[in-house]
C-alpha cells in the first residue's frame, strides 16, 4: 500500500509558513489593504492544516483499517525516505516518513489540535500585531511537530525536536515586548536546550556503538544494541544504558519532568492557544512519545534499569506538580502544572510497563493517556483562552460567576475538568484507569502516589472550574461576552472528543509490540479511582463553589507547606542561583577577564617586550651618516677577519 | 733607480698631504691638502705612461673638484673658520680600528701574488678614444653615454639645488 | 711600468691613502671636511684602477677607462655634493653632520 | 587564460580600473560590477567542476595550471581546485560581494577602500587556487596586509591599536608558516608542489618539528586558543565590510591552510600530535563561548562566539577521519556565512544606534523588523539549529569527532558538545536584550528603513546558510569526495 501522499501533510504547512512568513510580515507588500493584513493570513494557514488534517485522518484509516495486521502485528510503513546529509560510508542521516501506530496516532493528534488551535486562534488573535507572523510561527510549529512524530531515525527527530524547541521560542516570545514574555521564551528554549546536550549525547554514544541511527534497526530483536554483546560499561552501566539515560534526560526536558520543568508554567507567557498546542497537548509529549518509540531498548538495556528510572521521574513529577497547581493563582499556570502532573502518569506508565502481550498494558496506557489528555488538555487551555479573553486577566481572583456570561465555554471546561478528573464515562477515566493499573501490577508504591495524584487532580481542577465560573459574583468592567462562533466551535468539538476518545479501544491499535490485544477496565481499581476522583471534586465544591473562608482557614493550618507549594518549592530559585551565581558570576565572568587580562596580557607582554627592546636598540638608528660608517667599517673588517680565519688565509 | 727614488717621494708626500687634509682643523687647508694629493696622483700617472690620464686628473681633479671645493668651502666659511675637533679617545680608537682595517689590508694584498698577463701596450689617446666610442664588444660607448647624461642631469640638478626657491615662490606661499 | 717599483708598492699607497680617506670620515664633523675624505678615498680606488691596467693587463684599456668614468662621475658627485651643501647650509645655517639626524625615525 | 587565473585576473582588474575612476559612485558600481562577475566566475567553476565529476574525472586536483616563475627555487605558479577549495571560492566570492554592497555608503576615501577590500580579496582567491606553498604563502600575505590599512584607516575605536595588535600577530604567525613551509620544502625534496609534497615522505623529525609550527601558524589566523585575542579587538575596530571579510573568509585561510598544509602534508606529525591541539580546540571551543556570555559590545560577542566556532572546526580537523574534515570545511563555510550576516547587520544597527552596547538598546525588532528578524534567524544558525547552515556542519563535527577510535577524542567531544548550551545562552542573551523587550530609547522610534544595499547585502549571504541547512547533501558530497586524497595520505601511515 503506497502512504507516499503523506508527504503532503507536510508540504501543506510548510508552504503556508513560507507564504505567511515571508509575505504576511511585510508590511510593504500588505500596504495598505484591509484584506492581506487582516485575516487572509489566518486563513491560509488555517486551511492548510486542515488539509494536513484530513490526510492524516485517511492515513489513519488506511493504516488501522484497510492495511489492518497482515502477519499478526500491525507493520512499519514507510512514506517516504531519502539521505539528507552523509556522516560516512555506512552512516547517513535520513530523512522520512515512518508510519507505525504511534506515529499514525501522534499524525491525528497533532494535526487534530493543531487545525482546532489554528481555527481558535483567527477569533483569539483578531486585531493583535503580528497577526501573521503569529500564523507563520503556528505553521512552522506544526510542521515540526509532525517530522518529530514520523521520524526513521533518532537524528531526524533530533532535528525536528530542536525545531519545535524554537518554535516554542518563538511563540512563547510572541509578544517580545514584555520582558517577562522574552524571560519565559529564553528560559524555556535554554532549559530545554540544556536537555538537548544529553539527547545528543546520547544519539552520538547510541550511534557510534550500534553503528546506526534508525528506529527500526535500533530497537530489532536481533539489532546491534539488543542483539549483540553488552558492550563496555561504565559506572556499572553499560554503554547504551547511558545512551539511554542521556537520551531520556532530552525526553525529560522537553516533557518538563523534575527537575527540568521550570520553564514550563513560565511559557504560559505565551499567548493562550499557543499554551493549548505546544504546552499542553502535543511538544511536550515529545518526552514521552521519544521514550515510547525507543521503548524496547529501554526495556531490556541493563535489565530495564533506565525505565525504572523513568518510572520514578514521572512519578515524582506527577507528584509534584499536583502538589503546586493547587495553590496557584493564575489559572495557566494551574493548567501547566496539571498537564505536568499528567506528563509524569504518562511517563511512569511506560516506566511500569513489560514489552509483550499484557504486560505492555502500560505502554498502551501511556499513548492512550497522551491521546486523550492532549484533547481535553487543549479544551481546557482554549476554554482558559475564552475566559482570558472576555475578562483580559489571567488571575483566578479577577473572575468568578462566568457561567452566566459564557454558556458554552463552561459547559465544555466542565467536561474537560470531568475528563481529567477520571470521571466516567469522560475519557480520562478509561486511560488514567489502566494507568493506575499497570502501576498497581508492578509498583505498589507509585501506585499510591499516583492514586493520591489522582484525587488531587480532581480537587485543583474544579478548583479552578468553581473559582472561574461560580464563586463570588462579581461586576466587570466590561461584561464579559460569550467568545465568537470560531473559537467556540473548537470547543465544542473538542468536548465531544474528550467524550467519545476514551471508548476508542485502544489496545486494538497501539501497543508495545504492535500486536493488538483486548484490554478490559480493572473494575475494583476503577471504582477506587472515582471515589478518589469525586471525593476531591466535592471537596472542592465545598471550599469554593460559594464564597467562604475555608480556603483561607485551610492555608492558614497547612501554614509553611501552604507556602511551599505556592513558591513551587524554590526550584525556580535554585536554578537561579546555578545560573546567575555560578554560570555567569562563577564561570563566564571570569572567563571573560581572563581573557582580557592573562591570555591576552600575555600577548601584549610580548608585544611590550618587544616594543621596549626595540627602544633599547633604536639608538643605533641614530640617523647620523658617520656613525654608520664606522659600524659599516668596523663590521667589515671584523667580517674579513672572520673569514681569513675561517679559510686559514690568515696563518698561511 | 731614480725612478724609484722619485716614486717614492711622490708616495710619502701623498700619504703626509692626506694626512694633513684630514687633520686640519681649517677646511680651506684641507680642501688645499687635497689639492696636493690628486696633483701627486697625477705625478703617479705620468710616471706610469698614461700622460692622458693625468692630463685629465689634472684637469677635472685639481683644476675642476678642488676649486669647487675651495669656493664651497668659501662660501659656508670664513676663510679663518675652524672645525671642532673630536676627543683625543675618540681619535685613538676609531684611529685603531682604521689602523688594523689598513694593516689587514696591505697583509692580505702581501699574501696576493699578483700574476701579470702579458700582451702588448697600447695605451695611446687614440686608443682610448676608439675604445670609449667603440660599439662592439668590449665598446664603452653605452657607460660613455651614460655618463654623459649623469652629468648632464647633475649639472642641472645642482643648479636647481643650490638655487634653491627663487624669492618669488617664497613671497607666494 | 715604473723601473723598480712593483704593483704592491703602487696598491699600498692607495690603501693608505684610502684608509686615511676613511680616517677622515669617520673623525671629521664638517660636511666638506667629509667631503673631502670622500675624495681622498675615490683617488686612491683610481690608483688601483690604473697599476692594475698597468702592471697586470698592459694588453687591455678597461682600468684605464675606468678611471676616466670614475673621474667624471666623482666630478658630478662633488658638483651635487656641494650644491646640497650650499642647500643645507641654507636651511639651517650649519653644516655638520651630527646635526643632521632627520634620518632618524 | 583558464578560469582558475581569471579569479585572479579579475579582481586585478578591477582594481586596475578603480585607479582610474574618480567619481565615488562609479567607484563602487565598478567594484560592484567586478566582485559580481568573479562571483559569476566561481559558480561557472563550481558547475563546470560538478559536471567534470560526473564524466568520471579521478584526478585530486582539476583544472590544474602550472607555470615555473622562479626557477632556481622551482617556485611554481601552480593552481588547481578540488570540492573543498571550490567550496571556499565560493563562500569567498558571496561574502566579498556581499562585503562591497554594505560598504555602499562609506564616503570618505571611497576608491582607496575598495581597492583595499579587493586585493584582500584578490589575496583570499589566489590563495585558494594556489596548490603551490611559496605562491599560496604569497597570496596568503597579500590578504593580511590590507587588513592593516583598513582597520587602521576606515576603523572605528583603538583603531590604530587594534590594526596593530592584529597585524604584528598575524605576521608572527607567518613567520611561522614561512619557516615550516622552508623546512616542508627541504624536507620534501625540494619542491614546493603540493601534490608532489603529497606523495613524498617527510622524515618523521622534521614532521614533528615542523608540524607544529605549521598548525600554530595558521591556527593563529584561525583564532585557536590561546592566539586568539586579536580577534576581538581586531573585528571591534574594523569597519562592517572588513570584518566580515575578516571573520568570515579571513580565518578561514588559517583553518584551512592548518588543513591543507599541516595536516596533509605533515600527516604523521598531525595524527601524533592531535590529542594536543585537540585540547586546544575544546577549551576555544568552551572558552569562546563563555567569554561572549559576558561581553556588552555587539562585535566583541561576535568574535568570541568565532572563537567558539573556530574551535569545532579545529576540533573537526583533529577528529583525523572523513566525517570530521567535512564537518570542519562545512563549519568554515557555515560560520563564514553566519559571522558575515552576523558583522553586517551589526554594521546597520551600529549605523543607526550609534551603540553597539547591547544594554543600551532594546526593543529593536520592532522598529527595524529586517534586521531583527535576519538577526534572530542567524543566531539561530550559530546556536546550531536544524535547518540552518551551523547544524549540518555541528553535528558532522560531532558525530566525526565521536567517531574517532580513541577514547580520549571522545570525551573531549562531549565537553565540546556541552558548549551549544553556552551558546544558546549569549546568543538568546543578546536577542533578548537588543531585540526584544520595550524600546529603551525613544529616539529609536524613528531610525531610518534598511536602505536597498545593505538589504542585497545581507540576504546575499544569509540565503545561503538557510539553503545550506535545508539542502547540505550536495555541499557534503561535494566536500566528501575530495577529502579521499586527504584520507589516503593519513591512512597511508597507519599502522
Amino acid at each position: 500500500m503506497d502512504f507516499g501522499y503523506t508527504i503532503w501533510i507536510f508540504v501543506l504547512p510548510i508552504l503556508s509558513f513560507l507564504a505567511i512568513g515571508l509575505l504576511g510580515t511585510r508590511p510593504a507588500l500588505t500596504g495598505r489593504s484591509e484584506l492581506l493584513r487582516g485575516r487572509v493570513w489566518g486563513w491560509i494557514g488555517t486551511g492548510a492544516v486542515f488539509g494536513s488534517w484530513l490526510l492524516a485522518l485517511v492515513t489513519a484509516y488506511r493504516y488501522f483499517f484497510v492495511l489492518g495486521t497482515p502477519d499478526g502485528h500491525r507493520p512499519v510503513v514507510f512514506g517516504a525516505k531519502w539521505v539528507w546529509m552523509r556522516f560516512s560510508e555506512h552512516l547517513s542521516f535520513d530523512m522520512g516518513i515512518l508510519l507505525d501506530p504511534i506515529s499514525v496516532m501522534m499524525l491525528v493528534v497533532v494535526t487534530t489540535v493543531s487545525f482546532l488551535v489554528h481555527l481558535y486562534s483567527t477569533g483569539y488573535m483578531a486585531g493583535e500585531r503580528g497577526y501573521a507572523r503569529f500564523f507563520a510561527f503556528l505553521s512552522l510549529f506544526t510542521v515540526s511537530m509532525l517530522g518529530l512524530v514520523v521520524a526513521t531515525n533518532i537524528f531526524q527527530m533530533y532535528f525536528f525536536w530542536e525545531l519545535v524547541g524554537v518554535s516554542s521560542y518563538l511563540l512563547i516570545g510572541f509578544y517580545y515586548d514584555k520582558p517577562s514574555a522574552v524571560a519565559a521564551a529564553k528560559k524555556a528554549f535554554i532549559v530545554t536546550r540544556f536537555a538537548d546536550l544529553g539527547f545528543l549525547i546520547g544519539i552520538l554514544i547510541l550511534s557510534y556503538y550500534a553503528g546506526t541511527f534508525d528506529f527500526q534497526t535500533l530497537v530489532s530483536a536481533g539489532g546491534p544494541v539488543l542483539g549483540g554483546p553488552a558492550g563496555r560499561s561504565f559506572m556499572g552501566l553499560s554503554v547504551f544504558g547511558w545512551a539511554l539515560g542521556l537520551i531520556f534526560m532530552g525526553g525529560a526536558g522537553k516533557s518538563a519532568m523534575f527537575p527540568l520543568h521550570i520553564w514550563l508554567p513560565d511559557a504560559m507567557e505565551g499567548p493562550t492557544p499557543v499554551s493549548a498546542l505546544i504546552h499542553a497537548a502535543t511538544m511536550v509529549v515529545a518526552g514521552v512519545y521519544l521514550v515510547a518509540r525507543l521503548f524496547p531498548l529501554y526495556h531490556e538495556v541493563d535489565g530495564g534499569a533506565i525505565l525504572r528510572l523513568v518510572a520514578w521521574t514521572g512519578g515524582i513529577t506527577s507528584l509534584i506538580a499536583a502538589l503546586i497547581a493547587m495553590t496557584q493563582e493564575d489559572i495557566k499556570r494551574v493548567l501547566a502544572y496539571s498537564t505536568m502532573s499528567q506528563l509524569g502518569y504518562m511517563m511512569l506508565a511506560l516506566g511500569v510497563s513489560g514489552l509483550h502481550g499484557h504486560e505492555g498494558l502500560g505502554y498502551m496506557a501511556s499513548m492512550f493517556h497522551l491521546f486523550t489528555h492532549a484533547m481535553f488538555k487543549a479544551l481546557l487551555f482554549l476554554g482558559a483562552g475564552s475566559v482570558i479573553h472576555a475578562v483580559h486577566s489571567n488571575l483566578m481572583r479577577d473572575m468568578g460567576g462566568l457561567r452566566k456570561y459564557m454558556p458554552v465555554t463552561h459547559l465544555t471546561f466542565l467536561v474537560a475538568c470531568l475528563a481529567i478528573s477520571g470521571i466516567p464515562p469522560f475519557s480520562g477515566f478509561f486511560s488514567k484507569d489502566e494507568i493506575l493499573a499497570a502501576a498497581f501490577e508492578r509498583d505498589k508504591l507509585l501506585f499510591v502516589i499516583e492514586y493520591a495524584v489522582a484525587g488531587i487532580t480532581a480537587f485543583y481542577m474544579f478548583r479552578i472550574y468553581f473559582g472561574i465560573f461560580w464563586g463570588r459574583e462579581r461586576t466587570y468592567a466590561h461584561t464579559p461576552h460569550e467568545s465568537p462562533a470560531v473559537m467556540t466551535i473548537p470547543l465544542v468539538v473538542l468536548a465531544i472528543l474528550s467524550v467519545l476518545t476514551g471508548l476508542v479501544p485502544f489496545g486494538e491499535y497501539v501497543t508495545a509490540d504492535r500486536t493488538p490485544y483486548h484490554g478490559h477496565i480493572n473494575w475494583p481499581l476503577a471504582l477506587a479511582s472515582i471515589a478518589v476522583g469525586v471525593v476531591g471534586i466535592l471537596v472542592a465544591k465545598r471550599f469554593y463553589q460559594r464564597p467562604n473562608d475555608l480556603p483561607a482557614r485551610a492555608a492558614e493550618m497547612w501554614g509553611r507547606w501552604y507556602k511551599w507549594t505556592r513558591d513551587k518549592f524554590y526550584i525556580d530559585e535554585i536554578y537561579q542561583f546555578v545560573a546567575h551565581k555560578i554560570m555567569f558570576a562563577g564561570i563566564a565572568a571570569p572567563v571573560a577577564w581572563f581573557d582580557r587580562h592573562v591570555v591576552d596580557g600575555f600577548m601584549r607582554g610580548l608585544g611590550w617586550m618587544t616594543e621596549t627592546f626595540s627602544l633599547l636598540i633604536a639608538d643605533l638608528q641614530s640617523g647620523r651618516v658617520r656613525q654608520y660608517a664606522f659600524v659599516f667599517m668596523g663590521g667589515l673588517i671584523a667580517l674579513v677577519l672572520l673569514v681569513l680565519f675561517v679559510t686559514g688565509l690568515l696563518n698561511g | 733607480m731614480g725612478e724609484r727614488l722619485l716614486f717614492y717621494l711622490l708616495a710619502g708626500l701623498m700619504v703626509l698631504f692626506s694626512v694633513l687634509a684630514v687633520s686640519t682643523t681649517r677646511v680651506i687647508r684641507a680642501a688645499v691638502y687635497l689639492l696636493f694629493v690628486m696633483i701627486l696622483m697625477a705625478g703617479f700617472y705620468f710616471m706610469m705612461g698614461y700622460n692622458f690620464l693625468a692630463g685629465v686628473q689634472l684637469m677635472v681633479y685639481s683644476g675642476g673638484i678642488a676649486v669647487l671645493i675651495v669656493i664651497a668651502v668659501l662660501l659656508v666659511h670664513h676663510i679663518e673658520h675652524r672645525v671642532e675637533r673630536l676627543s683625543a679617545f675618540e681619535y685613538l680608537w676609531k684611529g685603531a680600528v682604521v689602523l688594523a682595517g689598513m694593516v689587514l689590508t696591505l697583509v692580505s694584498l702581501r699574501q696576493f701574488s699578483f700574476r701579470r698577463l702579458e700582451g702588448a701596450e697600447h695605451a695611446t689617446v687614440a686608443d682610448v678614444g676608439e675604445r670609449l666610442l667603440a660599439t662592439g664588444r668590449g665598446g664603452y660607448i653605452l657607460p660613455f653615454e651614460v655618463i654623459s647624461v649623469l652629468l648632464l642631469a647633475v649639472m642641472v640638478a645642482a643648479i636647481v639645488i643650490a638655487k634653491g626657491e627663487s624669492e618669488n615662490a617664497r613671497n607666494h606661499d | 711600468m715604473i723601473d723598480g717599483v712593483g704593483v704592491y708598492d703602487i696598491v699600498a699607497v692607495a690603501t693608505i691613502v684610502f684608509f686615511v680617506g676613511v680616517f677622515g670620515f669617520l673623525t671629521r664633523k664638517n660636511l666638506i671636511s667629509l667631503l673631502i675624505s670622500i675624495e681622498l678615498m675615490l683617488n686612491a680606488v683610481v690608483v688601483n684602477f690604473v697599476a692594475f691596467n698597468k702592471y697586470l693587463y698592459p694588453g687591455r684599456l678597461d682600468g684605464y677607462i675606468f678611471s676616466l668614468f670614475v673621474i667624471a662621475v666623482a666630478a658630478a658627485e662633488v658638483a651635487l655634493a656641494i650644491a646640497l651643501i650650499i642647500a643645507l647650509y641654507r636651511l639651517d645655517n650649519s653644516i655638520e653632520a651630527d646635526d643632521m639626524d632627520s634620518l632618524q625615525g | 587564460m583558464d578560469l582558475l587565473s581569471m579569479l585572479i585576473f579579475i579582481p586585478v582588474l578591477t582594481v586596475l580600473v578603480l585607479f582610474f575612476v574618480k567619481d565615488m559612485r562609479a567607484v563602487r558600481v565598478v567594484s560592484a560590477v567586478g566582485i559580481g562577475l568573479e562571483a559569476l566566475a566561481v559558480i561557472r567553476l563550481t558547475s563546470l567542476y560538478v559536471q567534470a565529476r560526473h564524466a568520471g574525472a579521478t584526478a585530486d586536483f582539476l583544472f590544474t595550471r602550472d607555470v615555473p616563475w622562479f626557477r632556481p627555487l622551482n617556485i611554481h605558479y601552480y593552481v588547481g581546485v578540488d570540492g573543498i577549495a571550490i567550496s571556499m571560492l565560493l563562500l569567498t566570492a558571496i561574502v566579498l560581494l556581499a562585503g562591497v554592497f554594505v560598504s555602499w555608503s562609506i564616503e570618505d576615501l571611497t576608491r582607496e577602500f575598495y581597492i583595499s577590500l579587493i586585493v584582500l580579496g584578490t589575496g583570499v582567491f589566489g590563495f585558494f587556487v594556489s596548490l603551490d606553498l611559496f605562491t599560496m604563502f604569497l597570496f596568503y600575505e597579500l590578504a593580511v596586509i590590507p587588513m592593516y590599512l583598513l582597520i587602521g584607516i576606515w576603523g572605528s575605536g583603538r583603531k590604530e591599536f587594534a590594526a596593530m595588535k592584529l597585524t604584528l600577530m598575524l605576521m608572527g604567525a607567518s613567520a611561522l608558516i614561512l619557516v615550516s613551509i622552508l623546512g616542508i620544502y627541504f624536507y620534501g625534496g625540494r619542491t614546493f608542489n603540493m601534490e608532489e609534497l603529497a606523495t613524498t615522505r617527510i622524515p618523521l623529525d622534521a614532521q614533528r618539528f615542523f608540524f607544529p609550527m605549521a598548525f600554530v601558524g595558521f591556527g593563529v589566523l584561525g583564532a585557536l586558543f590561546p592566539f586568539h585575542t586579536w580577534s576581538p579587538d581586531g573585528h571591534a575596530s574594523a569597519p562592517t565590510a572588513v570584518s566580515m571579510l575578516h571573520a568570515g573568509v579571513l580565518m578561514k585561510l588559517g583553518t584551512y591552510g592548518a588543513f591543507r598544509v599541516a595536516m596533509y602534508l605533515l600527516p604523521v606529525a598531525a595524527r601524533e600530535m592531535a590529542p594536543f591541539f585537540m585540547v586546544l580546540a575544546v577549551i576555544g571551543t568552551v572558552y569562546g563561548a563563555f567569554g561572549a556570555i559576558k561581553q556588552r559590545d555587539l562585535k566583541y560577542i561576535n568574535a568570541y562566539s568565532s572563537v567558539s566556532h573556530l574551535g569545532l572546526i579545529f576540533l573537526g580537523l583533529l577528529a583525523l577521519n572523513r566525517t570530521g574534515y567535512t564537518g570542519a570545511v562545512l563549519q568554515m563555510i557555515s560560520h563564514g556565512l553566519m559571522t558575515a550576516v552576523f558583522f553586517a547587520l551589526i554594521g546597520m544597527i551600529y549605523g543607526r544606534t550609534h551603540t553597539r552596547d547591547v544594554t543600551r538598546m532594546g526593543g529593536l525588532l520592532k522598529v527595524l523588523p529586517f534586521i531583527g528578524a535576519v538577526y534572530v534567524i542567524t543566531g539561530f544558525a550559530s546556536l546550531g539549529l536544524p535547518g540552518l547552515s551551523g547544524f549540518v556542519a555541528e553535528m558532522q563535527i560531532f558525530v566525526g569527532a565521536f567517531r574517532n577510535a580513541d577514547m580520549y577524542h571522545r570525551v573531549f567531544t562531549v565537553l565540546a558538545v556541552s558548549a551549544i548550551v553556552v551558546t544558546a545562552v549569549y546568543i538568546l542573551r543578546v536577542v533578548g536584550m537588543m531585540l526584544m523587550g520595550p524600546l529603551k530609547d525613544p529616539h529609536y522610534q524613528d531610525l531610518p528603513r534598511v536602505y536597498w544595499y545593505e538589504r542585497l547585502g545581507g540576504l546575499l549571504v544569509f540565503i545561503p546558510v538557510v539553503l545550506i541547512g535545508v539542502a547540505p547533501l550536495w555541499l557534503t558530497n561535494l566536500i566528501w569526495d575530495s577529502m579521499e586524497p586527504i584520507v589516503r595520505q593519513l591512512s597511508q601511515y597507519m599502522q
